[in-house]
């Protein structure tokens, strides 16, 4: 066979090569003297995806600085693979979120199918046993057949992997622009339960231990830097080329189970995926927490291909693979373990304390870097920022208010547009129950579990309205974060954090880089105020097709307690003669709403208002109000606005109707979408005590048995649809769109 | 009386078939992992859900081919009680403890929802806590629910009463609408929907708590003296 | 080595929902002259040489990797395979 | 008729997990000298007679029946077929 010619240190330096890994001309001058010489091929490679955006956040985290983090129930913030939060009885709840867009643009099923794998990993990596995933997924307008094509495989890779895994989806939110059509969005959630006992962190501690490794063998998928140089090396063969990453939804369930048995052996010290940069950056930041050094011997790791080089090794992005560092003389403890359920674990290297990351393969020192310049020393840039033209325009604008013919027509359209159609060709492809902890499953505001043994559940959600965000990324951050916890709040949970998933374009356009500044400021101050501190994330940027950039969408995930199993609520009607109320007055309104999509096809204008004492005053009143027993259903106002929230709030098995008097302006009342709003049912005896708790609640109507959702004004019935029709609509839209012919 | 949880590699419902013997039903209930050696000591094999090995090759394919299946056909042998659900019936079909096989859902699609059962017999060991004819519901959660099997085989099982549950709404494209068999002996029985999933309110149903019931009220009235 | 490849098909009788989801789709994009469609499995193995065969491949088919309810096999062997 | 036979196999390097299950559970069954495994798709087509087979049928592989990023595929015809 034909020797490659090597590439030595010389040759990337005089020829570029750092370049197309990723490393701009200052980066590589910081790398020559951080090394005090020239890095050879396998370094440059480390530090070109250690110092990527995805694993240094060299651009954001000026920006992630700002949001706050702290609280006395936030037992671990960002920093470790997932946050955690205190929920009593010695018990904690973990989760984060995190973005797979380009593998899913790529090869949808597997892309999507290994960010859930990813994600899982995270959060037992901690230790903490994977109670649930959510997902929150944007794709262009299903009329191509590549959307579709997108959108049915994004789907059947999150099914294909959760449902095996045994982890229950419970929740996610799917959205559809045009903005997303190139470059879609496949972001998910992974929330765990843990005693707090249990906690493990990944760090390399304790010099002379033994780092292990487990799980899969290491193959060449996703070895990004491998495009380099493609004229110099076209001789490569075949079997060279980077792979797509296919996941092992059966490896990564035994993983769990024999992760969360090793936890309790105490020769375990610590844990860590192989997430993104694979060994590199699970090796590197293991030892670089704990204030050690590492070296590992290449051969030893497992391999599933032949003749691997120490790059492919250090660069590889297999799936199912941790790593783990043992108290030196007891790995065999931690191997067994492994063993049991038919994994591969191998002692690799050992914690050293010269705080090195030192690579050997056959019998030579391949790589020799300071640990510290990987995970800590990367660069910060602070990228200009400025105010993009459209925003003042929209500013500038007069308000828009469209012109309904008929408001019946209109609460028909609405309920067929895919963003607020039923998502239920999604979710029922999901294993939403496995576990049978599962109370609210897909179709709430917000999911609901128990906590088995305890009288106690937790809430859990995605939200994030771009189309705002897009508009005024700071109100719109805002709203991001207030919708969450009203979804929240509405099943009658108390917020307690956010995990946020940073979705945006090219941070070097400055006008990007201000949707950005600008998002995260409202998110920051919103976090703030509803104190649910930001405890993990994920930053996603370069999301663009033909130059153009996705709606800013920084998606937000939170969870929620409930103290008691008593206080859970369902966001749908209970029962006839219950009275209906509104919590919050409507302005008007439309700046991004759904009724201009569908009006108008594009979104302009202002976003809507929201001013956030008023968000928390509301939100701890219906919450009280809740919790003393006196809320029969409740339901946040989102896009829609009041009609959709009516109509909603009878989609459910029973066969209820409504009546509502509604006074001013129709199109306002019914389609707006001012924010801090809540749709509440109370039986009629607990009217006086709910009015009591809640301020700016009014009654609008009641539920009724007549199977109709009826509008009045002044004694005049202006809207009057069977439910069945409606919900019909809304049931039926989105497989319609599937089969129609592309 | 005392249950054992079978857990294969990729099993995961069986913490949740665990709880439903221990918790709902308040009887003894042990998770066996797959390599045990034998089934002594148990009254009732509990199959439950899954994807023992990752469904590759076939559903139920790898799983059926290991030791403790031998196990569970010496126990079956014995005239004791086991149930197989989901990923366990397809165990069951796939090691010839039941007659049949599964196709992948018509749709070619994964399904998760409550659906509504008629219990077609209910003079089994499994279901005599059930009026006949009665309309339950439970949830079902799986890609390969579509059960085929020949006509001889389909009239032999009509002829014997095996059928136990059918959909009232076929979800899957199952001949006959069949949800559930049990073998001649009356004694195997192999269900695709999840009574483990409906044993509290909580929940959205107790419909599969009689199942467990039955089980254990048969097993008293023949093993425990007096009852 | 030794490479087997082997040929899993469904029984003639047994519907194939996904055999008919292909032909469906690919009428729908225009292939109509697409009259039915079947899905099967394709298998390759690599056998240590020295095996003997035939007895043993027909074992591995029978025993686990066609289920005889719904599934026929065929096989064929290629000798002396450089990996 | 027109039979054509499309075989669909993972590329080289791409991991086949379902091909390792296979691998060990015939090892585990006393099947020492089984080196490797891998699963693919087996699909028979039936085409009307007089379509033009090559071009549509490279058309179909391509656009719908494998998945290019991760898949290779290979067909035999056989015209005149009386089904
Ligand atoms: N947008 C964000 N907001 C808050 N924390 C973040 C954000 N993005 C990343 N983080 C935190 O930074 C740490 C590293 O994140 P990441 O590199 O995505 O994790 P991993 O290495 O597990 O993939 C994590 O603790 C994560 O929670
Ligand atoms: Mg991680």
């Amino acid at each position: 066979m034909l020797q490659a010619p090597e590439i030595t240190p010389e040759i990337i330096e005089k020829d570029g090569l750092y370049r197309d890994m990723g490393l701009t001309d200052e980066e590589y001058q910081l790398i020559k003297n951080i090394l005090k010489r020239q890095p050879n091929f396998t370094e440059t490679g480390i530090f070109s995806v250690m110092w990527s955006e995805h694993c240094s956040y060299k651009t954001s985290k000026p920006l992630l600085k700002k949001f706050p983090t702290k609280a006395p129930h936030v037992l671990q913030g960002p920093g470790e693979g997932a946050g955690i939060v205190d929920i009593g009885d010695g018990q904690a709840v973990v989760f984060k979120i995190e973005s797979h867009n380009h593998p899913s643009a790529v090869e949808p099923y597997q892309g999507a199918a290994t960010g859930v794998g990813g994600i899982i990993r995270d959060v037992f990596s901690m230790g903490a046993r994977p109670i649930a995933i959510l997902n929150s997924l944007r794709f262009g307008n299903l009329t191509t057949g590549r959307v579709k094509y997108l959108f049915e495989e994004v789907v059947n890779g999150i099914a294909g992997y959760g449902n095996c895994v045994g982890v229950p989806t419970v929740g996610g939110e799917v959205q559809f622009d045009n903005c997303y059509e190139g470059n879609p969005l496949v972001n998910a959630m992974c929330v765990g339960l843990i005693d707090q006992k249990d906690i493990q962190k990944g760090i390399a501690a304790g010099i002379g231990n033994t780092v292990i490794y487990a799980g899969s063998r290491t193959g060449r998928d996703g070895i990004h830097g491998a495009t380099f140089a493609s004229e110099d090396l076209s001789e490569e063969s075949e079997s060279k080329r980077p792979s797509v990453q296919v996941g092992d939804p059966f490896m990564e369930k035994l993983l769990i189970e024999a992760c969360l048995e090793v936890i309790h052996c105490d020769a375990l010290v610590g844990m860590q995926d192989m997430g993104a940069a694979g060994l590199t950056s699970s090796a590197s930041e293991m030892a670089s927490k704990a204030g050690t050094g590492m070296e590992m011997d290449l051969d030893l790791v497992p391999q599933r291909e032949l003749d691997m080089t120490p790059y492919e090794l250090m660069l590889s992005e297999s799936q199912e693979r941790m790593l783990l560092v043992a108290e030196k003389g007891r790995e065999q403890e931690i191997i067994d373990i492994f063993e049991k359920y038919g994994l591969q674990a191998v002692a690799v290297g050992r914690v050293t304390d010269d705080h090195q990351f030192r690579l050997l393969h056959k019998g030579k020192v391949v790589a020799d870097i300071p640990v510290d310049s990987l995970a800590e020393d990367a660069p910060v840039y602070h990228k200009p920022s400025a105010v993009p033209a459209y925003f003042e325009e929209f500013q500038k604008m007069d308000a828009y208010y469209p012109e309904v013919k008929s408001h019946g027509e209109a609460l028909k359209a609405l309920l067929q547009q895919p963003t607020i159609a039923s998502k239920e060709w999604v979710y029922d492809q999901y294993d939403s129950m496995v576990q049978t902890n599962t109370v609210f499953a897909p179709g709430s505001d917000a999911a609901v579990l128990r906590v088995r043994d305890y009288d106690k559940a937790l809430a859990m959600t995605t939200d994030c309205n771009s189309r705002y965000i897009y508009l005024d990324p700071e109100t719109g951050g805002k709203i991001a974060v207030a919708e969450a916890a009203r979804n929240i709040v509405c099943s009658g949970a108390r917020p307690l954090a956010l995990t946020d998933g940073l979705n945006f374009g090219n941070p070097d356009k400055p006008e990007n880089f201000w949707q950005m500044e600008k998002s995260v400021d409202g998110m920051s101050e919103a976090s703030l105020k509803l104190n649910t501190p930001v405890i993990s994330g994920n930053v996603s940027l370069y999301n663009e097709s033909n130059n153009q950039a996705i709606f800013p969408t920084p998606v937000v995930g939170m969870v929620g307690l409930h103290e008691s199993l008593d206080h859970i609520t369902p966001s749908f009607f209970q029962a006839k003669g219950d009275a209906i109320y509104v919590i919050g007055e409507a302005n008007s309104e439309f700046g991004g709403s759904e009724l201009q999509n569908v009006m108008e096809n594009k979104y302009f204008g202002k976003a809507p208002a929201i001013d956030l004492d008023v968000e928390v005053k509301r939100q701890s009143q219906l919450l009280k109000a809740i919790q003393s027993g006196v809320v029969a259903s409740a339901h946040d106002l989102a896009e829609g606005g009041l009609a959709i929230a009516l109509a909603e709030s009878l989609f459910s098995k029973e066969e209820l109707g409504c009546e509502v008097d509604l006074n001013g302006d129709l199109t306002v009342q019914l389609f707006s979408e001012t924010q801090s709003r809540f749709l509440v049912s109370v039986k009629p005896e607990h009217q006086t005590a709910f009015e009591s708790l809640v301020e700016d609640a009014k009654c609008i109507g009641k539920v009724t048995a007549s199977a109709g959702l009826v509008v009045k004004q002044s004694e005049g019935i202006v809207v009057d649809e069977k439910v069945e029709t409606l919900k019909g609509l809304w049931k039926g839209a989105i497989p319609c769109l599937l089969k129609s012919k592309a | 009386m005392k249950f054992a949880v079978i857990v294969f590699p990729g099993s995961n419902c069986d913490r949740d078939m665990y709880f439903a013997a221990k918790d709902a039903l308040g009887a003894d209930a042990e998770l066996v992992w797959y390599q045990s050696a034998n089934l002594e000591n148990y009254d009732a094999v509990l199959l439950p859900g899954g994807f023992s090995y990752g469904d590759y090759l076939r559903t139920g394919a790898i799983a059926s081919t290991s030791h403790i299946v031998t196990e569970i056909k010496q126990h079956a042998a014995k005239g004791k009680p086991v149930l197989g659900v989901c990923n366990g019936f397809q165990i069951l079909l796939e090691s010839g403890l039941l007659p049949g096989a599964m196709l992948r859902n018509k749709n070619l699609k994964f399904m998760c929802h409550f659906e509504k059962l008629v219990v077609e017999n209910n003079q089994t060991m499994f279901t005599s806590d059930y009026r006949e004819k009665e309309v339950i519901s439970l949830p079902i959660a799986h890609g390969e629910g579509n059960y085929y099997c020949d006509e001889a085989t389909l009239l032999k099982l009509k002829e014997n009463n095996q059928i136990v549950f059918t959909y009232a709404n076929n979800p899957n494209g199952s001949v006959s609408d069949i949800a559930g068999i049990v073998n001649e002996e009356g004694n195997v029985l192999g269900m695709m929907p999840h009574p483990e999933r409906a044993v509290e309110a909580i929940l959205g149903g107790a419909d599969g708590l009689k199942l467990f019931k039955s089980v254990l009220t048969n097993w008293r009235e023949a093993y425990v003296a007096g009852a | 080595m030794i490479k087997v490849k082997i040929h899993i098909t469904l029984k003639p009788g047994v519907l194939d929902p996904q055999g008919k989801a292909v032909q469906e789709s690919l009428n729908t994009l225009g292939y109509e002259q697409v009259l039915n469609a079947r899905v099967g499995k394709y298998m390759e193995l690599t056998l240590e040489e020295g095996t003997d065969v035939d007895q043993q491949v027909e074992e591995m088919c029978a025993k686990l990797l066609a289920n005889p309810v719904i599934e026929d096999y065929e096989y064929t062997v290629e000798e002396g395979v450089t990996q």
